[in-house]
């Protein structure tokens, strides 16, 4: 799937939920589901700056495409960085560096995830794509 | 007289809303505080009817506004039991406040002297201190805190020695709610000579104190804490230290004489206030101290009081509730975590149920560090709320931590 | 489109009103302006609806805070032109902002350069210099003006020389309204690698300007002057600049870490914004700078020209009149001296008859010895006033000259 | 005459005036008459701070009593400290000390005269009773 289609299969499943509590919940089970980093990774150079909670990404070139990984300590954070690897991960770097989000409107989360919210979503998008830069 | 809560909330317009579709709960007074219609008013009156640069004009205007002005001065002088309203000065905040006496002690201190400051400090406490010592070569000193976040002070004569220049101290966390023992820290500055500043951020919006009977030399206040307008703070000083202390910020006002050559400074008040002063701010600040005191700072400390012993009772029964500082003295602030979960979390599910509580590490980084915990969640009261808030508050609450374990 | 006064007039309701029995005719305008309802609304809404603490804060009404404040840094960052938010720094005013670059540069200056003014400045834009030479050894310099209260040009290359770290001018005067030649004086600066800052002051009530055009390092403005609120002013940095600035103020909001031995410092813009910021008055100023634009700042600028020009004419023919200033390039300020009558005799009787005008130094002394005067009287026009208004201050000043002569 | 005395013949003086323009017109001609103080005595040290013109305060003990002179180089601010010397001159340093000024009100120009108008009204009230006290 590209990444125009992970997002759209993300909206879908979030059109499932009517209100917020099952929303979060969603957010919530993906970031329990969020395959883990390592130990040896939680280290002071992979954690995004600006988040409240503490968010460590990790990515590595694969060829045309890159790789990521990530852990957050809180576990809301951890569904948020969760969805975006859903959405990069393995993707073309060009793409990724290029890519719009717009789900994040569609979910209904927007306000939820605005630019300057002390969740740092803005800080994560930033940090995949200076990653997908490097590597394109 | 009983304590009026309908009509206190009602001067507070902005708590009739709902928030995610739930009634706001606004527990996060320690951040700031809600304006009271008396201070909208206040700030609409003067811009309508008396705008005027202030201290320098003949005309009308002016002349308004620099009474207005200089009668806030009068109002604080007289709140916090100063002798003298030269010996108010208005500042930016407790920031800026904080920052001018350490910037003015750079040309006083000696590199063997010492600063004291406590394990218990926000970070506009700690910072200008560390940026002092860095200029100065002059040491840093900390009275350690114990687990239940209060002062350590059996070796407080080793730490607040003869060459300790200035003991600079919190009266009430912000972060754990201890009400620190001041005047015990207080009298073994003076007894070595130190000068001695309070930061009152959070004693202003509390307590009633007399700079007098502590015998301060520098007291701090915040407006935006105390009910008022942003970007205004008070500075107390004895007139002898303002005196002693080289000014802060050069420019308009602060000055007697400039010539291209040389500037001669102003006497206090305004040789530490230059530049067009917030106006405005100081005119909103003096309706905030008269409507707190028309409550009656005291009254409102003993609803506080009522509001934090119901909410760590009630909470309590929570399966991991822990409250981060437990000191025998307290006010107004409830600093938490819940086993299992993390604190932001627990604010963001509290946010989508219209409670409003503050993350993280309250600006009070060393205390998180000494708890080891990455922050906590803390709820922190006003006059304005109510025990029907707390148990909205507690329902919301379980239900976070249900949908987090 | 036309100009429509009246519309204008109608949104400043504090002109509606008697002095001393008389219309008010407010000509104090390069002290501080008036504000209009939308600034005094932005203000009460903030407080009805959204008032919180910002930026740590998960809660909606942080957010919401949060995002109006950022909101207005962009808006100021394309006002001016500059290229990204985060070269936008709040501060408490134009002398903040100065005192701020000027204590910066206290650990990067050396004895043997040196500081370069004009003698037309602000003492906001003359002490905090004085004081940084003072601290570090460097030499402060003056361009000097001729009889028209101009700058003279000619030694501009022996002024700023090779040693020259910074020249600090402002764009238009404040006692005088002398318009100053920024690109010139810019480039030759520029050309030697010294820093730039522009003091916009009077600037941003009569001109647009754009920082990128101009090239210049750092820029203030003070939202008091421009229909804003007070306690609330605007720096603008090159990126590169601020971030090889040290910071000036420790505290909330302005650290990355914070342990007991050591801070780091936050990213620009926050690495200059220590302590809860004066969310009120970046609101309030979000709202001025929206009328201002939405009247258009060339359509004020001229209307004030058109009176300016009214003005000039029209007092001249009182006998004894002199113009203190007579610039070729001037903006919206008249300074003057009536033979045989002191300025502050003018000022009193003036108030007398509704008409607010400063007299003194305005906080200019350099150019009061320099013209060796004791002061001036000052009227400064802004986007409300009118040629009826000047036609009763004529007449008011005549009668004024008759009882003082 | 008393200070007393002295201030309820100036409150008598000004009664005659209803207008603003008449009572500063009086001001204005006392500042006029006010004896001049010799240029030598034009110096730094007697100038009294707070006002913003100039004004020129010297005082010199004759006796129990003391002897005002004094200048100002605005018309206005003369006329004040004419009305003061009018009212202190040559009374007993300790009666300076103690006076309360209640004039100020009666004439009608309290709004005028506020403590904090940059007139100097208050500087110079401050300024004399500081003289009496150093004689008294
Ligand atoms: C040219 C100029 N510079 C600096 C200032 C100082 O501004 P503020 O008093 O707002 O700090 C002013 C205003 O008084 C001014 O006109
Ligand atoms: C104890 C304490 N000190 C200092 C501050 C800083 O105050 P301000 O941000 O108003 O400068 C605060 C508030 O955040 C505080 O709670």
């Amino acid at each position: 799937m590209t990444i125009s289609e992970k997002q759209a299969a993300l909206v879908d499943e979030f059109a499932f939920f009517d209100n917020w509590m099952d929303k979060y919940n969603h957010i919530i089970e993906m970031g329990k589901s969020l395959k883990p980093l390592s130990d040896e990774n939680k280290q002071e150079d992979l954690l995004v700056k600006g988040c409240q909670s503490k968010v460590w990404l990790k990515a590595e070139k694969r060829g045309e495409a890159v790789k990521f990984w990530a852990h957050a300590d809180a576990i809301i954070a951890k569904g948020i960085v969760a969805m975006l690897i859903d959405i990069f991960d393995e993707q073309p770097a060009a793409e990724i560096a290029e890519a719009e989000l717009g789900f994040i409107e569609e979910i209904g989360l927007k306000d939820h995830l605005s630019p300057t919210r002390a969740n740092g979503l803005m800080s994560m998008i930033k940090q995949m794509k200076i990653y997908a830069l490097a590597f394109a | 007289m009983a304590y009026d809560i309908d009509y206190i909330r009602s001067q507070f317009p902005i708590l009739d809303q709902q928030v995610q579709g739930r009634p706001l709960v606004y527990l996060d007074n320690a951040a700031t505080t809600q304006k009271p219609v008396a201070v909208v008013d206040a700030i609409s009156s003067y811009y309508y009817n008396d705008n005027a640069n202030v201290h320098r004009g003949v005309h009308t205007l002016s002349q308004r506004a620099t009474d207005a002005m200089e009668g806030v001065r009068d109002q604080v002088r007289e709140h916090i039991g100063a002798r003298e309203s030269a010996e108010i000065i208005f500042t930016r905040g407790i920031t800026d406040s904080i920052n001018t006496v350490a910037f003015g002690m750079g040309a006083l201190i000696k590199p063997h002297q010492n600063v004291v400051i406590t394990a218990l400090e926000h970070h506009s406490n700690i910072v200008p201190w560390q940026m002092l010592c860095e200029r100065t070569g002059a040491t840093l000193r900390y009275i350690p805190i114990n687990e239940k976040g209060e002062l350590i002070l059996h070796s407080l004569e080793e730490i607040i020695d003869e060459n300790t220049a200035m003991l600079a101290i919190n009266h009430i966390s912000n972060s754990l709610g201890t009400v620190n023992p001041v005047s015990t820290t207080l009298a073994r500055a003076k007894a070595v000579g130190a000068w001695t500043l309070v930061d009152g951020a959070q004693t202003g919006p509390h307590a009633k104190v007399n700079v007098q009977d502590w015998d301060v030399d520098f007291f701090t206040l915040a407006s935006h804490k105390m009910y008022g307008p942003t970007g205004l703070g008070v500075l107390y000083g004895k007139r002898e230290r303002l005196e002693a202390l080289p000014p802060y910020q050069g420019g308009g006002e602060m000055i007697a004489t400039v010539t291209l050559e040389k500037s001669t400074y102003a006497e206090i008040p305004h040789k530490f206030e230059a530049g067009t002063p917030h106006i405005e701010g100081v005119i909103g600040f003096g309706a905030a101290l008269k409507f707190m005191n028309s409550i009656g700072i005291e009254a409102i400390a003993q609803h506080e009081a009522e509001l934090l012993d119901y909410a760590t009772v009630s909470l309590s029964s929570i399966e991991g509730f822990r409250i981060i500082g437990t000191a025998d003295h307290k006010a107004s602030v409830l600093s938490f975590l819940i086993d299992g979960t993390h604190p932001y979390d627990l604010g963001v599910l509290l946010d989508q149920q219209g409670i409003a509580v503050r993350t993280g590490q309250h600006c009070t980084q060393p205390i998180m560090d000494q708890f080891c915990i990455p922050g906590t969640a803390r709820a922190s009261f006003a006059m304005y709320n109510t025990k029907e808030e707390i148990d909205l508050f507690k329902a919301a609450l379980e239900r976070a931590v249900n949908m987090l374990r």
